[in-house]
């Protein structure tokens, strides 16, 4: 009893008017499900750097190759190898940007080049700072693919399967085990052998078999989703089938079908960089970050610029699409703090 | 029971079938042919298509080739001078198939307890060290991580071999290389999983009755959380055990995925279709299994078809 | 009378990303030896966090115990760790879990599970343990204990599952036993077999039980001493028929009034208004004071302290000061504890038929040979404006009915009437206008991504019912005052809401579209008891002002009674029997109507002490002879020929 | 670890070269994949060669600079017209089994080479023997009649062969592994079987194969029953199968192998090393420009590709492993006239123009051609340093030919094949190696009725010279002549393909390994080396 008895008043214990009143509570400006994810979004910090991580990649792979000089295809041959060399951060010693290589003699004085490449050449004297640029846009076109294909046509597909169940489903599924039963690798490379090795036969082969895992996590997402009270109230509104795929079943599989993406993305970037491994990739002289990676691993002991800056490239684009991805998938979720 | 085992085995037999058809007619738009060879002069390929039928139509073939298999016969290879499809196929997978088990077993036992003590300590420094590690294992292509593993190790420190085949040491460094995609994954799910199953009444349950912190996180938990890791484990385990080309390539390790893009790039059809087709084979076996362990992991999971009553 | 557990000052905080959560704010209380005390309070007001802290169960590290402190065997146990709880738990303590199917690992053996329990704290070996456990499930009353042993939990049913729960509990002897709403989850017939079964327990054992609940019912039937939890504190305690006879708190007050009793007749339901606090920002003084219309001055500055009402009965409430003691009778009288309801015109049931339903069907195909007949061949019409309740144990095929009903399933056979006209020539688009459904689960019938605006007005767009957005945005506005809610909700998500908005939210949602007919399956049963009321009187109102007719889905047998103008009783996918509710209640002919009303829990200690349960048994439904007749006006039994003979001569004699 | 059950079962436990064998030397070597072939008849690869001709031995053999020494043969006569040789085989020349080598080996298995169902892909190589030709004809009277081949065991070990012209250097034909001799009863013993596996194996060569684990490893014995057996120095020559380049240097770094090819990533990191060496292989790689492609058929256009781009900076500095600029066919010191003139000294360097005749060329054909501008399709090879070749190529082409666009189409070996096989392109970065020391090797490819004639090279004065060769040895000096003067016809006048380089090889080898040799046609033979450690 940590109250004085003594200050209990009279007064105090007078009836109050204060009746039941909801708590104040401001009013919210109208906001759509985007608009408030987005808000959501720019709070977590891992997703937003990501994001930020993803727009600079965007845009140096759309202007990088315009910063400088130098065409992605001019070679010149004398100047094969040069390690990088950058103005002004070339005389920070211990960043090794000064065009010095790993034996310790400048390359730019003993081959007589004037002028510098920000991340070196490679075998053939191309400015690697555009090719790497150039390499990275054809990577993020191949993760943009994999993950507009993952949303196009896996999550109809997957939706459509569960949405209508009975035979519909039965007859959609038999297809998938299909797709998923023949290995992946020999639809990929027979697609490239019998169109000519080139990004349309890379597509092409993507489209094919790029999308079953997410058709099938939507799948089971939209299954479990039907039993829930929202969509059953949904349909005694009358709501139409476009209405309950669209407005309820897939908003509601954001989580899984981000995380999802976030896994193909990944794998269809691996899986280019791969062919190159095998020698399937693009069409030279066009280059992926993946062709770029694979390129320098082999001159990895004598030009190890080669390898770094493009690994480091493609580590980045993979470590923020996952920031991303996590993030995205909390923002999606009202659920979420604010 | 036995009649839900086997609708499904005659769907998997229809499966198996379109996926036979299918691999068929698509390898035969395959540019070239296995004969294609600077010295072989027209006539000369002449003789070896009659000798290995390669002339008849398309319709004739498949036919031979569908009654071929099911006699067990899945015909020789053109590129290793008439060697049977089986016996190649014999000598590689087992190479892959330990290979893959080991990467597998190190990689799922990592992960899975990465995954488990990120759960516990979520949101603890642990937590996300656990997630960086996930994140790297997704981040680096495979030949790069293979390729470095094979300098530092092999070349640099000399503490295991460069590479080759001939004993458990070998197998160290290829197997690390594979595992690492496996504990990213399966650590990044059991994470996942494993925070809903801690939030679970039984985990509560269990301790209230004096169940030490370990035997209920390992007896009740785990089995719980890895109920929808099953279903990843499947193709998991069959991509692995059927051998990945890239490190296999790297260690020099005889397995069976560099085999298969060597048939297909050398049109050696046979090749092609029987790796094809027991890679095939092991999957569908794969998602049959991972249904059956589901029921039996999970003993609410009916098999439908009902005959379990 | 012998203590053995003694909380004093006991306060719980979680660390969560919204701040601190103060879970316990002072509870203090004692249970003696051999008695069961009974905690009641809503949902969220901290009774499982302040008892999993006996058992060191709080989830660390969000969890702590910030303060107080738990004497147990001469010792403090509030800050033990995990290791040192490990001979308490079980042996000392053990708990039961609500949700038999949720505490029980899905995944092993209950015998298993069982055994756990023993060997953890006996040396045993596996054999003696397994004999043990058979002793065990026989004590608690299941059947072919040895069969048992190797089934998993989905292959009981709710009620042995938790009896196997308690097994599991008793698995060691403890001397306390905590019973977390042990029954909530379970029919009201399995419910009264579990209660008994602790009582029994408990007289063999001489074991305490803690017994949290939230259904007073459950607390008279029960308890010798009664503890009301109200936002983390215990506000009144005492004997039960102190509690419950002059209850001195006005929480505890408003709890009881709340409870509609089989006999209450009252237009309107005595709610408590308003919501429980946020405990993120618990308010000061006395929590309650916002919701309690008698409220003063001082309890909106200073927290009560405990006044000491007899020996045994205590409450925290100013009221109970001795300056407060004259001012407050004089309020008290007529005062409704009532949110500012306008008097709305009474309501009006014609006698022209809304719903007609002959010989509804629905077939569940579970496998290829196997027929669920989840509905099976039922007839009933209901009236424009009144109300039907339907109520029946779980699995009985109530929510089938309802969802056949709007059409959410194509009937196997029989038709459906509404207005006259066969549903099945009705466009879809005009049937859905007119037959809205209200969910039981607040929760999950809200979609979690759309704002409350766009929730209620999906029915809107659909049907196009508005010319403009401005439009839409105002009869939003109109909808969400009208179920008691405020404009500025509009652009908020389900999930920030309580239970009983979101209830509200889903009426708001059905209404947008003005129909005609409101099926409402269990729209109450996953509210607290002080919100329960709110929506009854909600919809009670709704029906008069709208002229709305309702299908009140409930296994709440009270409010159902309370609610409807007739009564369906079904059993295993059969109505059983139909009735205006007062003459069901007071006399119902079907024996499984029977044993339903038997088990209901009342909420009056002195009637539940004598009431006699009928026993649970099964009664064949599905034999062809048996149909529905009406054996007095409008009293339909489902009976055969001789036993329509029987009752007819019963009821007459009855009633002469 | 099938191999390495396998291993320890036969007590051979070893770990992939690192130790030595107990006693005598041993020469650890790493290839990129398994054997295709152990059959004389097959389809012959570089390293089926490189086994074959280490484990069997024909009548002659090729010592350490590319020339002829004698094998199983003894002794041998020409006739005066130099259509018929009689052989005279060793006496101690003898099979693994003990049984000696005879005549009828030789007999039985040239027969083999060309009977329809074993037909050999090298059969064409037996064409200057007597009926060769024909018996390969499906239109011949003689088709598939093998008893009908010019060939004769006169005794047990005397061998007679007849041919259709006399070949100057049929005695080179000879050390070719389709001629080689076959065990008949044993290989006819194991029917289909035969040389899969090391037990269905017979050999006469230096060494016999001692075990094969298939596209893993396998390990060549020295042949203690073979005639010359005390100079073979070397014990056991272990193979390890190593796909991947970077692996094989790491490899050799470690010491687990004793050489490696290097491909040109690799020789800026080792070529100031003292073990890196390289050499120059009798392969010439070219341009095929596909006349079926209407600007192509441009004798302007096509001389201006050629001459267009560097050559000499493909091979110095994106090739860098020995590979040399061609600028013809036939490369130098592959052949001399009877007076010891080179091949090369009368035109020299053919189509060696700079860069502004090239222009003027290209600006020429345009105008010929009445366009702008020309696309074509570059097919290539899908390993990396014919990757870079391809873009270098593209890359010069383009800057200097204004108006050529080039697009690369890179291809799987087959698949590359396939396509120059349907002209299904229009320049194709191709190669060929030859068998035997004459031009006619790499000249017949390009006759208008060739079976290699990818390109559709029609002229038929050209024809006429070649086939002229083919047949007519009568006068060797002017035979030569008229091949010169082909050659010259076909690249410096019609440029019916661009030469690109020969090719070299460049190859890191462990100092302490001696009488390494690598011959120019890809293969290597072992009985020379020695391991001195
Ligand atoms: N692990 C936790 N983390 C954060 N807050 C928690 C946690 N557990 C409980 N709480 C909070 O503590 C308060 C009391 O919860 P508690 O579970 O004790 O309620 P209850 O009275 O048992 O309600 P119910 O009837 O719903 O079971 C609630 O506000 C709840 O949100
Ligand atoms: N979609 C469905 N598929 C198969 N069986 C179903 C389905 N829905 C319900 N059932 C089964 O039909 C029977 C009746 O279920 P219903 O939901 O109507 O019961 P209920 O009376 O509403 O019970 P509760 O009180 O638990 O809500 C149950 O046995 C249930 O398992
Ligand atoms: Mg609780
Ligand atoms: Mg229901």
């Amino acid at each position: 009893m940590n109250i004085n008895e003594m200050e209990l008043n009279d007064e105090l214990f007078e009836q109050s008017d204060e009746t039941y009143h909801q708590k104040k509570e401001e009013s919210r400006p109208a906001s759509t499900f985007w608009r408030d994810s987005w808000i959501r979004l720019k709070k977590n910090k891992g997703a937003f750097a990501g994001l930020i991580c993803i727009i600079i990649i965007v845009f140096l792979a759309v202007f990088g190759p315009l910063m400088n000089s130098h065409g992605f295809d001019d070679q010149d041959l004398t100047r094969a190898n040069l390690p990088p060399k950058i103005p002004v951060i070339e005389h920070i010693p211990f960043l090794g940007l000064d065009g010095v290589d790993i034996n310790g003699t400048d390359q730019y004085q003993e081959k007589d080049v004037a002028g510098y490449f920000w991340f070196g050449t490679d075998d053939l004297g191309r400015d690697l700072w555009t090719r790497i640029w150039q390499g990275t846009r054809i990577s993020l076109y191949i993760a943009f693919l994999a993950a507009a294909l993952d949303l196009l046509i896996g999550v109809a597909y997957g939706s459509i399967s569960a949405y209508y169940g009975g035979r519909v489903d039965n007859a959609m599924q038999r297809i998938i085990e299909i797709l998923m039963g023949i290995p992946n690798l020999i639809v990929v490379i027979l697609f490239i052998l019998v169109l000519k090795p080139g990004i349309v036969s890379i597509t092409l082969a993507m489209v094919i078999t790029g999308w079953v895992n997410m058709a099938r996590i939507v799948r089971g997402q939209v299954l479990k989703l039907k039993g829930h009270e929202f969509f059953l109230a949904s349909k005694t509104l009358g709501a139409t089938d476009r209405r309950l795929i669209w407005g309820h079943l897939i908003p509601n599989s954001l989580g899984p079908i981000i995380i999802t993406t976030m896994f193909t993305i990944p794998s269809a970037i691996f899986t280019e960089a791969f062919l190159s491994f095998i020698g399937l990739g693009l069409q030279p002289p066009i280059a992926s970050l993946g062709t770029i990676v694979n390129d320098g691993f082999k001159l990895l002991k004598i030009y190890p610029h080669m390898l770094m800056f493009s690994s480091v490239i493609i580590s980045l684009i993979m470590i923020s699409f996952n920031l991303l991805g996590d993030g995205l998938r909390d923002s999606f979720d009202p659920k979420m703090k604010k | 029971m036995k009649k839900y085992i086997a609708s499904r085995l005659g769907y998997m037999a229809l499966t198996f079938l379109l996926i036979t058809t299918f691999t068929f007619f698509l390898m035969q738009t395959l540019p070239g042919s296995p004969f294609n060879d600077e010295r072989l002069t027209p006539e000369q390929k002449e003789v070896l298509y009659e000798r290995y039928g390669l002339n008849e139509p398309m319709s004739v073939q498949y036919v031979k080739y569908v009654s071929n298999i099911i006699k067990g016969d899945f015909g020789v290879s053109f590129q290793f001078d008439g060697r049977p499809v089986t016996s190649i196929i014999g000598e590689r997978i087992g190479v892959s198939a330990v290979l893959g088990a080991q990467s597998l077993a190190v990689g799922t036992i990592i992960g899975l307890l990465l995954g488990i003590v990120a759960a516990i300590r979520h949101n603890t420094v642990i937590d996300y060290g656990a997630m960086v590690v996930a994140v790297l294992g997704l981040s680096i292509p495979n030949f790069v991580l293979a390729g470095l593993l094979q300098y530092w190790v092999g070349v640099r420190l000399q503490w295991l071999p460069v590479a080759f085949w001939e004993g458990f040491e070998y197998s160290i460094l290829p197997t690390i290389a594979l595992a690492a995609f496996v504990v990213a994954t399966i650590a990044r799910f059991m994470r996942t999983e494993m925070l809903e199953v801690l939030g679970h009444e039984y985990m509560t349950t269990a301790r209230a009755k004096g169940v030490g912190e370990v035997a209920v996180i390992f007896r009740h938990g785990l089995r719980n959380a890895m109920i929808p890791i099953i279903t990843i484990m499947g193709p998991l385990t069959v991509s692995l055990m059927t051998g990945t080309l890239v490190v296999e390539k790297i260690f020099s390790v005889p397995g069976l995925g560099e085999q298969f893009v060597k048939s297909i790039l050398t049109n050696d059809y046979p090749v092609i279709m029987g790796v094809t087709l027991f890679y095939s084979f092991l999957f569908i076996l794969a998602i049959f299994i991972v249904d059956l362990l589901y029921g039996v992991m999970d003993p609410r999971i009916r098999l439908s078809g009902g005959g379990r009553k | 009378m012998e203590k053995i557990l003694s909380v004093e000052d006991l306060h719980i905080s979680f660390d969560t990303t919204d701040g601190e959560v103060k879970a316990v704010r002072g509870v203090s209380f004692d249970l003696y030896k051999g008695e069961t005390l009974a905690v009641v309070g809503e949902s969220g007001s901290g009774k499982s966090v302040m008892c999993k802290s006996i058992m060191g169960l709080i989830p660390k590290p969000a969890g702590k115990v910030v303060s107080g402190s738990i004497w147990y065997e001469q010792r403090d146990i509030a800050n033990y760790s995990n290791k040192e709880f490990m001979d308490i738990r079980g042996s000392g303590i053990s708990v039961i879990f609500q949700d038999p199917m949720t505490s029980l690992n899905p995944t092993m053996t209950v015998g298993k599970q069982i055994r756990e329990g023993i060997l953890a704290h006996q040396q045993l070996s596996k054999r003696e343990a397994n004999e043990r456990t058979v002793e065990l499930l026989d004590l608690v009353g299941i059947n072919h204990p040895e069969e048992r042993l190797k089934q998993y939990p989905h292959q009981l049913s709710g009620g042995m599952q938790q009896r196997v729960v308690i097994a599991m509990a008793l698995s060691s002897n403890p001397e306390i036993i905590i019973a977390d709403e042990p029954t909530t989850a379970l029919d009201v017939t399995v419910q009264a077999q579990v209660l008994d079964l602790l009582k029994e327990i408990q007289r063999k054992k001489k074991t305490s039980i803690i017994f949290i609940t939230h259904d007073l019912g459950v607390v008279a039937n029960v308890a010798d001493r009664v503890a009301v939890m109200y936002a983390g504190k215990i506000v009144e305690v005492g004997k039960t028929n102190e509690v419950f006879y002059n209850p001195q708190h006005p929480y505890t007050t408003g709890l009881l009034a709340a409870m509609p009793d089989l006999h209450t007749d009252q237009e309107e339901l005595e709610a408590i208004p308003g919501a429980p606090p946020n405990l993120l920002h618990p308010p000061k003084g006395d929590a309650f004071a916002l919701r309690n219309p008698l409220a003063l001055k001082i309890d909106f500055l200073y927290e009560p302290p405990m006044f000491q009402v007899s020996e045994t009965h205590f409450a925290a409430t100013w009221l109970l000061h001795k300056k407060a003691a004259g001012k407050k009778k004089g309020k008290q009288a007529g005062q409704k504890l009532m949110l500012n309801e306008k008097q709305s015109p009474s309501k009006t049931v014609g006698k022209e038929k809304l719903l007609e339903v002959n010989g509804l069907a629905l077939h569940f195909k579970s496998g290829k040979n196997n027929i669920l007949k989840a509905v099976d061949g039922i007839t009933f019409h209901i009236f424009k404006g009144e109300t039907f309740g339907l109520v029946g144990e779980s699995g009985c095929g109530k929510s089938t009915t309802g969802r056949t009903l709007t059409r959410l399933y194509e009937p196997t056979a029989g038709e459906i009437l509404f207005k006259g006209t066969n549903m099945h020539g009705r466009h879809r688009m005009n049937l859905h206008k007119d037959i809205q459904m209200i969910f039981q689960d607040p929760y999950s019938s809200l979609d979690p991504r759309w704002t409350v605006g766009d929730i209620i007005s999906e029915g809107m767009d659909i049907y196009q019912l508005y010319t403009s957005g401005q439009e839409r945005t105002d009869k939003v506005y109109e909808l969400l005052e009208t179920v008691g809610l405020r404009k500025e909700h509009a652009n908020r998500y389900p999930h920030e809401f309580s239970g009983g908005q979101r209830q509200r939210i889903g009426i708001a949602r059905a209404l947008a579209v003005d129909p005609e007919f409101i099926i409402a399956d269990e729209p109450i049963s996953a509210l607290d008891v002080s919100i329960q009321a709110q929506i009854i009187n909600l919809m009670k109102r709704l029906q008069r002002e709208n002229g709305l007719t309702y299908l009140f889905i409930a296994h709440d047998l009270s409010m159902v009674k309370y609610i409807s103008d007739r009564i369906g009783v079904m059993y295993q996918g059969k109505l059983v029997e139909v009735a205006e509710s007062d003459t069901l209640y007071q006399n119902p002919l079907h024996p499984y109507t029977k044993t339903l009303l038997s088990a209901i829990p009342v909420p009056d200690p002195k009637m539940e002490k004598k009431r006699i349960r009928l026993p649970k048994q099964d009664w064949t439904v599905a034999s062809a002879d048996c149909l529905l007749r009406e054996v007095t006006k409008d009293h339909w039994v489902l009976c055969n020929e001789e036993e329509y003979e029987r009752l007819t001569k019963e009821t007459c004699s009855h009633f002469i | 670890y099938g191999g390495d059950k396998k291993a320890t079962k036969d007590g051979k436990m070893d770990t992939g070269g690192g130790e030595k064998a107990e006693s005598g030397q041993v020469l650890n070597l790493s290839v990129e994949g398994e054997i295709p072939t152990l059959r004389t008849n097959g389809t012959m690869d570089g390293l089926s060669q490189t086994i074959i001709q280490n484990i069997f031995e024909g009548l002659f053999r090729l010592n350490e600079n590319d020339e002829i020494i004698e094998g199983v043969v003894d002794s041998y006569e020409v006739s005066k017209d130099g259509k018929k040789y009689t052989f005279q085989l060793k006496e101690d020349a003898v099979w693994s089994n003990g049984d000696p080598v005879k005549a009828d080996d030789f007999v039985y298995a040239w027969r083999r080479n060309l009977a329809p169902e074993t037909i050999s892909p090298h059969a064409y190589l037996m064409n200057a023997v007597k009926g060769a030709e024909e018996i390969q004809n499906s239109k011949s009277d003689l088709y598939g009649k093998t008893d009908q081949l010019g060939v004769k065991a006169i005794d047990a070990s005397t061998l007679e062969v007849e041919l259709v012209n006399s070949v100057p250097y049929f005695t080179e034909l000879l050390a070719h592994a389709v001629f080689y001799p076959q065990h008949e009863e044993f290989v006819e013993s194991k029917g289909d079987q035969y040389a899969l596996e090391p037990e269905h194996l017979i050999f006469n060569g230096p060494f016999q194969l001692d075990s094969w684990d298939h596209d893993q490893k396998w390990t060549l014995k020295k042949n203690s029953s073979y005639w010359d057996e005390e100079n073979v120095k070397v014990e056991e020559i272990r193979y390890n199968v190593a796909k991947d380049m970077a692996t094989s240097v790491n490899l050799y770094e470690t010491g687990a192998i004793d050489a490696v090819n290097l491909s040109s990533d690799f020789v800026d990191a080792y070529k100031d090393h003292a073990e890196f060496t390289t050499s120059l292989k009798s392969e010439v790689y070219f341009l095929r420009m596909n006349q079926k492609n209407q600007y192509l058929q441009n004798v302007n256009i096509r001389k201006a590709i050629d001459m267009a781009w560097d050559k000499e900076q493909a091979a110095d500095s994106i090739l860098k492993n020995g590979s040399k600029a061609a600028y013809w066919l036939v490369f130098p010191g592959f052949v001399q006239s009877e007076d010891g003139e080179d091949f090369r000294e009368k035109f020299g360097d053919l189509n060696k123009g700079d860069l502004k005749e090239a222009q003027a060329l290209w600006k020429k054909g345009l105008e010929e051609l009445g366009t702008k501008d020309i696309s074509l399709e570059l097919l290539s090879y899908d390993d990396e340093q014919r990757k870079s070749i391809a873009e270098y190529m593209k890359n010069q082409l383009e800057k200097n030919l204004p108006g050529l666009s080039i697009s690369i189409n890179q291809q799987p070996n087959k698949q590359k094949l396939a396509l120059e096989e349907a002209q299904d392109y229009d320049l194709s970065h191709s190669g060929w190696r030859n068998d035997v020391s004459d031009p006619v090797e790499f000249l017949s490819v390009f006759l208008s009725d060739g079976p290699y004639n990818w390109q559709d090279f029609n002229n038929e004065k050209y024809d006429s010279l070649v086939k002229k060769a083919m047949s007519d040895f009568s006068d060797i000096q002017q035979r030569f002549e008229e091949l010169q003067e082909a050659e010259n016809l076909l690249i410096g006048q019609e440029a019916a393909i661009s030469p690109m380089y020969q090719a070299g090889s460049a190859r890191l080898i462990k100092p302490y390994v001696k009488g390494y040799v690598a011959h120019a046609n890809s293969t290597a033979s072992f009985q020379w080396v020695s391991v001195e450690k």
